[in-house]
Order: structure tokens, then C-alpha cells, then sequence
């Protein structure tokens, strides 16, 4: 056990890849001397080397599309992608190339590949630094999307993602980069809680609150604030948006019989919006209100001054949950 | 004087043997010349071993052309002109090489061995491509233009951390591609890591009905240049030049000397698939200059002329062509349809419940109408 | 009034567009002599000279980035994206660049610019040629997207489209090219239906199904043969994904209290999300039954003599209208 | 000769005025010097204003960065090296030419005449750049790499057009840029069109930690040459060099010759940006090296020298530049921060009424606090 930062968990991650598997090879701009502009990479090429941790040239199609060709000779490319913003120009290789070399090639063609990106705003960014892309991913076939809302996920999320013999688009929630949490990092990875199941966070039954990545920690925090009110919120990470666990979404709120689902990303065809459909198909008679969505508005992320405004709060979050008892 | 100076050797429209820069070792009356940096050993055999792979080429190209037009084929991509460019150069790899092509390499996949009726399960709508790319050494067909150039690089880099393995890569490429940031992010990759790829533009003038005018207002093979690595241009419709052109380019490669750009100039002689119609857009006058340096006809014109292949010869060869053309086309047309539920296999290599899940319900939903 | 094919409706809508505005041009590949792979701008290079029908270098992100740049000089470009599956290479000028100029120069920039895409299956075309991508475009504030159905709409579509100040993503629906219809070719375009509306277009009070492209005449198909079985079938072409005229689509529910949705998309994250998702929250109370959803697997586009498995037909959402009156 | 032999002339890292291909008119040491290629004609007085925009650009940035320091503001891209192939470059503009900036063209800004607070602006978080980019004829600041020299490609191709305006379009981008696909395409589509577009590539040797020879094995002005067009390359950090030079690019420019690139050959002697360790991953050394090739100092020394300034000039200079420290400093702590509703402004130019039911939504979930 030890109290990591998410951003040092996933460095212990991957160094853990590295060690454990000499087919692993990291890519991207500035992973190597600097170790990232995160440091989420800090140390990796001084200890392996220039050839397990490479700097690239400046062009996300020409990482992710070389990353696939070294896939497809038995390497295990890990390609991080410096902010969610820049992942666009590769997006040709991702949704064309990446998630469908297996099913094109009726199974003979394996691309493990992970794709690492920084995701979410409220850090004060500049344009293009806070984006939350998750659903233009999700909604493509092939791709396994996942998002850590934790250290402790975070560090072994990273080592599932790259021993998994698909694509996986890995996101890490930026403004979640500083916070720790403890880590057990002696835990033996083939027995760890696997890596695209959703999982209850917190318990509850008076209405269930779905969250992953940066998001995790506030529905958490509503979650706590709600208690001190006598309101009881089942709080799920959903961790892994595509293949979604839906049976542990489905229970919980067949249980609670009402939700609220947060995200950064647009309201009008975020995840959300699957979750929300999902849920009233599957548990119609359950439900006592709709699904109600807590997440950016129809508008490009907005100037750093006025993130506030646009992310996710707590006060947000409980005004929905609140808005669900009025039906 | 610091200004970069250009060579405006803008290509002439009909660049043929009297442009210097094109190299040629067989005139289209099919005369052998020779080339300082590029020569060529082959024994008699080994020639008429490229006119037989030419011949029974287009023999395949003609019967799938026929077969799309009688709706066995949703669509054909002929590669009518350009056997030679495709034939040359595959010719030139080793087995362990690996080839990664468009949507027109019919020759390279030939030269790789791959059963030609495997091709056309592509065209048929059957599957994305009938061939293990690992036991084939020849990646699936790939329809986005030039993204697979970065796979060719990438795969070279694998490669070359793999001790006391020179084996090579080629990736095919067209002249519209090379507008593509893909393919010119492949150049930067590839001179960056010194990638043993070899980049095989096959410049036939044409992107559908885009003249290659369009694309680029110097020859192609230059583009290396501004890159940091060899560029070459071979005629396209010899099949020796592009036989040692390649092979010149593949020892480069493979000897730690990064990246090499041939160009081979030829022509599109169909259409650019059987959707189209270049009557719309070209002159049929081309076409008619191009016939005139046909890859097929000079060889045999070579092999008659030099005594190397006699009527027996040409005429066993045109036996097999069509006892091949038989062969594809009962193997075409006897195709079964792929099961449904098919297409739900293969989406991930580790599964996904929620898939699993969508077959189910559909195989039920298939399932209620049995029972009607 | 004259019966045409909707490409052919398309190219005089184009040509309309070209006479009326000489800022208008036109580009893409293969958009000159050849008239398009389609034809869709068959004889507009002839006609209006190869200033305003340019046949560009083939590059999707060239042809958006500088059809950008000319737009910012005051032109008002039309792109031909030849297939859907080959919009990718140009997604990154499309969602960082072409939606948020605008914002980002709060309101002294505009970018009128017209993408247009045949979408959709349905052809028995190989690879890449059948994707249904108006979901990755709908959930990016700052674009239009519209997607047009029948002839005649395509010819007020596509003019009102070149007439927006904002970037609009234009659905063509492939394999409906040919389809003909009655066209009135001189109505005046500023009286037209307005661009960003949906339609009812065919009225019933039993269920509503929403389609939008080359699912409405499924859906209008759907609906005739259920109205031989007594079940009246209120058909609606949404025609805007967005911005989303949801006042029409929740008036019909509300009436209706039952509802399917049709697309040719993958259904997970796929448009039809974003219409269950907010159909059930504003008409929670008079649904009588879940939105239902037909469209795509969660598989890439399959080889084409499995498309009828993978596509909606009318069996399929008869089939799902069936299931709304089973709750 | 058939194989296009190449230039290997490797940029040595330290390309000083000994590098025959870098073009030079004032050595480190303040020394005129002419080139056959690029006379420069400029009297006294110009010399001087170039002088003071340098000085006048180094204060702003080094009061930007203690305002990023102080927490006035998000992060700041330091221009500190680069003063002169910014001041030199955009000063040979005209008024009606059109410039396209990455991130950090602060100093093409204020020879736009954009008044540096409003560059501020962006990185305090307040809006995206708050200058009207058709008044100053400068597009906003792109920091997603490359895409702008697209849009900067197709604003001349559009220039191209109109009758009797030779008007140019300048285009920024730095040396890692030169690997994305956008910036190769914008390289296919200006030689293509023959484009009225210089494209400035300011090679200040790094992309945050990633030198310049991992983008290129050659120097990066050849490049240009495998796209048809010529390049230069010219010393970065002289103020008179970059200004004859782009002076030349914009004749020819103009005169309907096409693209032209110049390569800046400069050093990015401060961090990435004030997020960024440069510790990290370059050496001391390498700034010191490069303190003596410093921009202002050459100038400084030539204009003292030749006795085309005096010290009362220099402090009056410097005086000024304390003036305009004190006036950004206290504009940008004085910046309010923008109302909450409108960040929903100006997504579409004609509106969304959904967009607007998110607008009043939002405005009554506020107003329900103000009341509470
Ligand atoms: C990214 C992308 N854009 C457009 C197309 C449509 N398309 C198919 S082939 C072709 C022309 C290709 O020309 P070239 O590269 O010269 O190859 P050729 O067909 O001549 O062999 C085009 C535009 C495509 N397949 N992929
Ligand atoms: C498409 C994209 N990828 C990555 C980044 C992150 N990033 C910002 S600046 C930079 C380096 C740019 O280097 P260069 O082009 O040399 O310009 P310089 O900063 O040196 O002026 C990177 C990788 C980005 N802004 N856009
Ligand atoms: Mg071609
Ligand atoms: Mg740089």
C-alpha cells in the first residue's frame, strides 16, 4: 500500500507494463526527458531507454498510424496523446484504421494498442486543453473507452488496458492528475477488478448517480453532501463506457428508481444521453422519474474564467437529484 | 546563392524513354538497355517467368472485370497498365518482406502468393479481404487513401529493432495519395527513424479523374528530397526496371540507409473502377499513346527477339491464363453468402458482452421468423 | 413542378446556389469534369468555369482547411466529402477549426461553409463507403448538421444551407439519389420551410417514429403497411440533428405517447440516444412506453452482402412498434 | 544520375554566420553585411524603429511572464529569442497582407498594431484573443498545430481571385509543425493553386522537448523544394535579415510565382511556455551559446557603432518600454471577468433556439441563488 497521486500511480503503471512485458513500447510528443507535460511518463526513458520510450515527431496521425504498423509486428504501442484537443488529427487513423483492422481482417490481425488521453477542463487551460471527446469514441465499434477516476484505478486500469489484445482509448482525468489515494501496488494484476466493469462506489438507495473520470469525485462529494440531508445516493463510477457494464447500471437503478447521470462532456449526445436511453428501455416500469443529465451545454468549452460555469458542481448535481424527487 | 533553386523539370505528359530522369531498361519496342545504377541479372527463366506473371495478371484483371459486369462483383478496381509496376517490384522482395497495399495491388498480391479468388471475396462483398496478412506477408487492401503508409512505416520500425532481421518493407501508393497528410507524415516518420521502407508510388496519372497536374507541379519522386531521402523515377511499364529499381531500393533499405521513393510512371488504362466513366474526363488519344507501351507487349516482343521464348511458349502461357480464368470464375460465382451472424465475429479480439448480447437478440429476432 | 431524382434536385439546387451568389464555389475531389462520383455537380465546372468548381488535390483536410480560409475571405465555399467514411482525415479542421471560429472571434469571424456528405449504406459498396457518422458531428456545438430525405428537400436544403452564415454538415442520403420526386423548382427560397425544422410527414396518432435521410422512406413504408393493419403511425423527418427542433418531435409524443426512432448508425451513442433520452424527459408522464431504438449493431459497417442484416428495414421497425404497444 | 542525390548538409546546431545557406546582414557582433540575393534599403530612422520594436516586444513579454508568475495569468508562450524573426517578418507586411499566428507571435501582433493587452487576454482566461482579426488583418492565435496554415492557403487562393489585389497572405508555424499532415497539405495546395502565401517557419529548435533533428534529417527550408516552390533559410535572429528576406518571399509572392517558405533559424531561449522545465531536457550551455546571438544586442551594437544612435535614444527607448509594462500590467489586473451567460455568445451567427433554452435555463438556475 502506498498514497499515490493519480498521475504517479499511472507512472507506476506503466512502468510495471515496461517491466513486465519487453513487447510494450511508449509514444508520443515529449514523453521522453520531460516525461510528459504531466510527468505521467517522469523517469521511463532514463530507465529503459530511447527505444521502449520514444519522442516522436509532432503528428498524432503519424503516432497512432505507425503505433498500429509496430502493433501489427507484435509490439504493444502505448501512445499518449499530449491533450484531449490534439487527439482530432488522428481521429482518420483511430475510427478507420484502429477499430477495424481485427474485424477487416476477420481475426487474423491483432492491434493491442492504448491510446492515453488527458481529458476534462478545470485546470484553467487555454483552448483545446480541456475537452471531454469520450463520446465520439464510444460510439465507434472495435474501441474499448475507458476512464480511471482514481489512483488506485489508475494504476491498475493502465496495466489491464495494455495487456488487453484490443484497442483501448484510455482517459485520464487531468484536474484528478494531483490526488492521491492509497494504492495497492502488490495486488497481482490477473486478479484485479476487471477492467471494463462498472463499479458502486458508494452505496444507496434512494437514487443512483453515474459518473467516471473527473466526474467520480463530485458525485461523491454530492453523494456526501446529499447524506447530511438523510438523502441516500448510490454513486457508480461506470469506468468502462464502451462495452458498458450495464447490469450493474440496470440493478442500481432498478433498485433506486431514479438517476442522474454527470459528465463534462455536452449534454446533447454525451454518454449521457446512452445511459439515459438505455435505462428507460431497460427499467421503465422501475423508474419514478427520468434520467436526468448533468453536464456542459450545447456551446464550445469556454474561456477558462468561465468554466465554472460550464463544468459539472456539486450544486449542480444535487439540484438534479433533487429534481428527480419532484416527478 | 541561398535560395533553394528548383529543378522545374516539370514531367511532360508523355514522359517516355527520352526523359533522362526515367530510368528504363526495356524500351516499349522492347529493346534492352542498360543502366549504370541499376542493374539488372536474370537468367532467361526468371524473364519469362515475369511475362507469365504479367500475362496470367491481366488475364485475372479481364475475368474480374467480366465478372462484375455480369453483378457476381458489387465493383472491380482494375489494374489494366499497370501489371508491370506491380509485377517489378513485388518480384523484387524476399518472402519475409512485408507489402502493404491500396485497393489495386492484384499484381503484388499475385507475387505474394495470395489465391487471386481471394481477392475478388473483397470485391464480391463477402469479406473485407479473404487472406491471413501474417501468412501472406501482404497487409489487408486499404480503401482510405494513404493511412496504411504510416502502418508500412511503422511495421518497418518494429522491424528494425528486431536483431539480425533486415527484412524489408514496401507500401504501395498512388499519385492523388501523395497529396495526403498521411503519407507525408510516413515521410517524416520514416526519415526520422530511419525506417527501412520502401515507398512505391505508382504515379498513373490519374486520381479518378484528377490529373496528377493537380497533386503536384514537380515529379513525384522529388518529394523524397524535401524530406531528406533518395527519390527515383522507373518507368512503370517496364517490368525490368521496376524489377531493379526496387531491388536497388530494397539493399538501401535493408542496409540501415532509412527510406527510398520510387516513382513508377505509367497509366491507368481502364477505368479508374468499373463505377466509372474517364470518357467524362480524358481523351480517348491517351489511351491510345499509352497502348503503344504496353507492359506485356515489350517483353514479348524482348522474349521474341532475342530468341528466348518461342510460339510454344506464349501459347502455354495463354492456356494457363484461361484454364486461371476458369478456375476464378467457378470459384467466384459458387461463393456462399456469409452466414448473419457472422458479422458480429471478430469485432474484438477479447470480447465484449454487450456484443454478445446484440447476436443473441438478433438470432432470436432471425429465429421468429423461422417459426412463422 | 418537375419529377426528379434527388442527386439531380441537388445539383440544381447547386447551380441555383452558384447563379445567385457569386461567392459561392464549389470543391472537392473529382467535383469538375467528372461532375462528382455521383454526379451531383454534373456540368457546374462547364457552366461556371474552374474558379467556382474546383477539382482540389485529394487531401479531405486540405480541401476543409483552406475552403476555411477562403470563407474567411469572404467566399462561401461548398466541400464534397466523395464517401462518409473519408470525412475523418478532415475531422480535426471540422470540429477544432470550422465550429468554434466563430466563437473564438466572438462573432467577428463567420464561416460560411457547406460540408456535404453522401451517407448511409444500402449500395452493396465495399469498405468505408456506407457509414452513418452524423452523431460524431451532431455532438459538436457550433455545427449545423442536416441531413435531407427526398428531392425536394434537397433542393431547398441544400440552398438554404448555402445561405447559413454557419458551418452546416450536409447529409446526402446515398443510396436515395435516385429516388425521384415532385420538385417545385421556383418557389422562392425565402418562404421555404425553414431549414432547421423537422417535419411531420405523415400524420398518425398511435406511435411516432423518427427518422431522419435514408430512413424516412422506411419509415413512411413502415407506416403504410401498418396502416392496413389499423395502427396509424405519425412519421416525422427530423432533418436537423442540429440544432434539434424538439418542439415538433415532443408535441407528436406527447400525443402519440409512444415512440421509435430509426437510423442506420450504430444504436449505441448513435442520434436516436439524444432523441430517447430527451423525448423521455420532457414527456415522462405520457409515455406509455420506452423510446424505442432501431438501427446498427455495435460492429463496424459489415462487407455488403450482409448489409440487409445490419441495415433497418421495415420488418425491423415494425417489429419495434410492435414492442411499444407490448409495455 | 538518376537517384535525386541529396544535400545532406545536417544543420549543425550551432549554424552561425559560418553556414553558406543561412542568409546574414548583422553578425552577433553588429556587423553589416550584404547578400546578393536580399539587398535591404532602409534609412536610419526604419533602423531604429526596428530597434525599438524589439525592445518594446522583449519588455511586454518579460512582463507578461511576471504577470503569469503573479497568477495574472493562466500560462504565457514566451517570445524571448525570437524577437527578430517576428519584428523583422512582419514589418516588410503591408497593412492589407493577412497574417496567420501559432500561439506565439506576439511581436507580428504588435506590428499588426493589436494592442498587446488584448493578447493577454486569451491567456488570462477571458476570451480566445480579443482583437477583431479582419480590423488588424491578424487571424486569431491557433494553438492546434499546423491547422491554420491551411486556412491561411486558402484566404490567397481566395485573394488570388480578385482582380488588381496583389495582397499577400504570412503564414506562422514553428519546427515541430512541420511534421503534421496540415502543414504538408498546405504545402500540396499553395504549389498547386501557385498561392500568393509566404510561409514563415520559425525554427527555434524545439517543439516543448522534442529537438529539431527528431522532425527532420535536413534542414527544414529544403523541404519547400520537394513541393515545387523555393525555400530559404535566413538567420532568425537578425532583425535586418528576416525583413529583406520575407521582403523577397512577398515579391515573388505577389508577382504570382507561388508559395515560398522561409525557415527563421532562431532559438526559443526561454521555457515552452511558463508551464514547461526546459531543465529537463536541454543543456545550460546551449542559452548561453545562443545569449550571444541575442536579437537586440546585434542591433544595439550596429546602431551605437555606426553612430545612428546615442544613449539618449536607448533610454528613451527603454523608458517607453517601462511605460508599456505599467500600462499592461495594470489593464490586464484590471480585466473583469466576463459575464457567465456569455459564454453562450456567438456559437452560431444565426442562432439555435435550443441553444437559447440552455441560455434561459441556465439564467434561471443563477437567478435561483440570487434569490435564495
Ligand atoms: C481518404 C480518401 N479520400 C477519398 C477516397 C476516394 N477515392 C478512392 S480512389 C481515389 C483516387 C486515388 O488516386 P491515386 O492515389 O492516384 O490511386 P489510383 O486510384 O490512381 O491507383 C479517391 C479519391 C478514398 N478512398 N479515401
Ligand atoms: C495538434 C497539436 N498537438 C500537440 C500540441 C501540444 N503542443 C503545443 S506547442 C507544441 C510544440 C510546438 O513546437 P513548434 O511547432 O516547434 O513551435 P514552438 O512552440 O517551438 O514555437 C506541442 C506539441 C498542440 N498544441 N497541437
Ligand atoms: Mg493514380
Ligand atoms: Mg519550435
Amino acid at each position: 500500500m502506498a498514497t499515490l497521486a493519480l498521475a504517479r500511480a499511472l507512472n507506476l503503471g506503466l512502468r510495471r507494463a515496461l517491466e513486465s512485458d519487453p513487447r510494450v513500447v511508449i509514444m508520443g510528443e515529449d514523453v521522453g526527458k520531460l516525461g510528459g507535460v504531466f510527468r505521467v511518463t517522469d523517469g521511463l526513458q532514463r530507465d529503459f531507454g530511447e527505444d521502449r520510450v520514444m519522442d516522436t515527431p509532432l503528428a498524432e496521425s503519424g503516432i497512432v498510424g505507425t503505433a498500429i504498423g509496430m502493433a501489427l509486428r507484435g509490439l504493444r504501442p502505448i501512445c499518449e496523446i499530449q491533450f484531449d484537443g490534439f487527439v482530432f488529427p488522428a481521429y482518420d487513423q483511430i475510427v478507420n484504421q484502429l477499430a477495424k483492422l481485427h474485424y477487416r481482417s476477420r481475426g487474423t490481425l491483432t492491434v493491442p494498442l492504448v491510446i492515453r488521453i488527458p481529458f476534462g477542463g478545470g485546470i484553467g487551460a487555454v483552448e483545446h486543453h480541456s475537452e471531454s471527446p469520450e463520446a465520439l469514441f464510444a460510439h465507434i465499434p472495435g474501441l474499448k473507452v475507458v476512464a480511471c477516476g482514481n489512483a488506485a484505478d489508475a494504476y491498475t486500469m493502465i496495466q489491464q488496458a495494455v495487456a488487453c489484445d484490443d484497442p483501448v482509448i484510455f482517459f485520464e482525468p487531468k484536474r484528478r492528475y494531483w490526488e492521491r489515494a492509497e494504492v495497492d501496488t502488490d495486488a497481482p494484476l490477473d486478479q484485479a477488478f476487471p477492467l471494463t466493469a462498472a463499479r458502486v462506489v458508494r452505496e444507496g438507495r434512494d437514487v443512483t448517480l453515474l459518473a467516471y473520470g473527473p466526474s467520480v469525485k463530485l458525485a461523491l462529494d454530492a453523494a456526501a453532501a446529499a447524506a447530511e440531508e438523510g438523502r441516500e445516493i448510490e454513486v457508480i463510477d461506470v469506468r468502462s463506457l464502451s462495452p458498458l457494464d450495464f447490469h450493474t447500471i440496470s440493478s442500481s437503478v432498478s433498485r433506486t428508481g431514479r438517476c442522474v447521470v454527470v459528465h463534462e462532456a455536452p449534454v446533447f449526445l454525451g454518454f449521457g444521453a446512452e445511459l439515459a436511453a438505455r435505462i428507460t428501455e431497460s427499467c421503465f416500469y422501475r423508474l419514478e422519474a427520468p434520467v436526468l443529465r448533468v453536464g456542459g451545454f450545447s456551446i464550445p468549452y469556454p474561456p477558462s474564467r468561465l468554466e465554472e460555469h460550464y463544468l459539472p458542481d456539486v450544486d449542480k448535481i444535487l439540484d438534479a437529484v433533487d429534481r428527480t424527487f419532484s416527478y | 546563392m541561398t535560395v533553394d533553386s528548383l529543378h522545374h523539370t516539370v514531367a511532360p505528359a508523355d514522359a517516355g524513354p527520352a526523359d533522362p530522369a526515367l530510368v528504363q531498361l526495356l524500351t516499349p519496342e522492347g529493346q534492352r538497355r542498360e543502366h549504370p545504377n541499376f542493374p539488372l541479372l536474370l537468367d532467361d527463366a526468371a524473364i519469362r517467368d515475369l511475362y507469365r506473371d504479367l500475362v496470367l495478371l491481366r488475364r485475372f484483371d479481364t475475368e474480374a472485370t467480366a465478372l462484375q459486369r455480369q453483378g457476381e462483383l458489387g465493383i472491380w478496381a482494375q489494374v489494366l497498365g499497370q501489371e508491370a509496376a506491380q509485377i517489378g517490384s513485388a518480384r523484387a522482395l524476399r518472402p519475409t518482406d512485408m507489402a502493404f497495399p491500396t485497393y489495386r495491388e492484384h499484381g503484388v498480391a499475385w507475387c505474394r502468393g495470395v489465391p487471386p479468388e481471394k481477392i475478388l471475396e473483397l470485391f464480391r462483398g463477402i469479406n473485407f479481404g479473404g487472406w491471413n496478412p501474417l501468412e501472406f506477408r501482404l497487409a489487408p487492401y486499404t480503401i482510405v487513401i494513404g493511412a496504411h503508409t504510416l502502418h508500412a512505416v511503422g511495421y518497418a520500425m518494429a522491424l528494425q529493432r528486431e536483431p539480425h532481421n533486415d527484412d524489408a518493407v514496401i507500401v504501395y501508393f498512388g499519385d492523388g495519395a501523395a497529396s495526403e497528410g498521411d503519407v507525408n507524415e510516413a515521410f517524416v516518420f520514416a526519415a526520422s527513424y530511419n525506417a527501412p521502407v520502401v515507398f512505391f508510388l505508382q504515379n498513373n496519372q490519374w486520381a479518378i479523374s484528377v490529373p496528377e497536374s493537380r497533386q503536384s507541379r514537380i515529379p513525384l519522386y522529388q518529394r523524397a528530397k524535401g524530406f531528406g531521402f533518395p527519390g527515383v523515377r522507373v518507368d512503370g511499364n517496364d517490368v525490368l526496371a521496376c524489377l531493379a529499381v526496387t531491388d536497388a531500393a530494397l539493399q538501401h533499405v535493408r542496409s540501415g540507409q532509412g527510406p527510398f521513393l520510387i516513382e513508377a510512371f505509367t497509366y491507368r488504362m481502364g477505368a479508374h473502377t468499373t463505377s466509372d466513366d474517364p470518357t467524362r474526363y480524358r481523351l480517348a488519344d491517351e489511351l491510345e499513346k499509352w497502348k503503344l507501351r504496353d507492359p506485356i507487349e515489350r517483353v514479348k516482343a524482348y522474349l521474341s527477339r532475342s530468341g528466348l521464348a518461342d510460339a510454344e511458349f506464349f501459347a502455354s502461357v495463354d492456356v494457363e491464363a484461361e484454364a486461371l480464368a476458369d478456375r476464378i470464375r467457378s470459384a467466384c460465382v459458387s461463393m456462399p453468402d456469409p452466414d448473419p451472424l457472422a458479422m458480429f465475429d471478430h469485432v474484438y479480439a477479447d470480447g465484449s458482452p454487450m456484443l454478445d448480447a446484440e447476436r443473441r437478440s438478433y438470432a432470436e429476432y432471425l429465429a421468429s421468423f423461422g417459426e412463422a
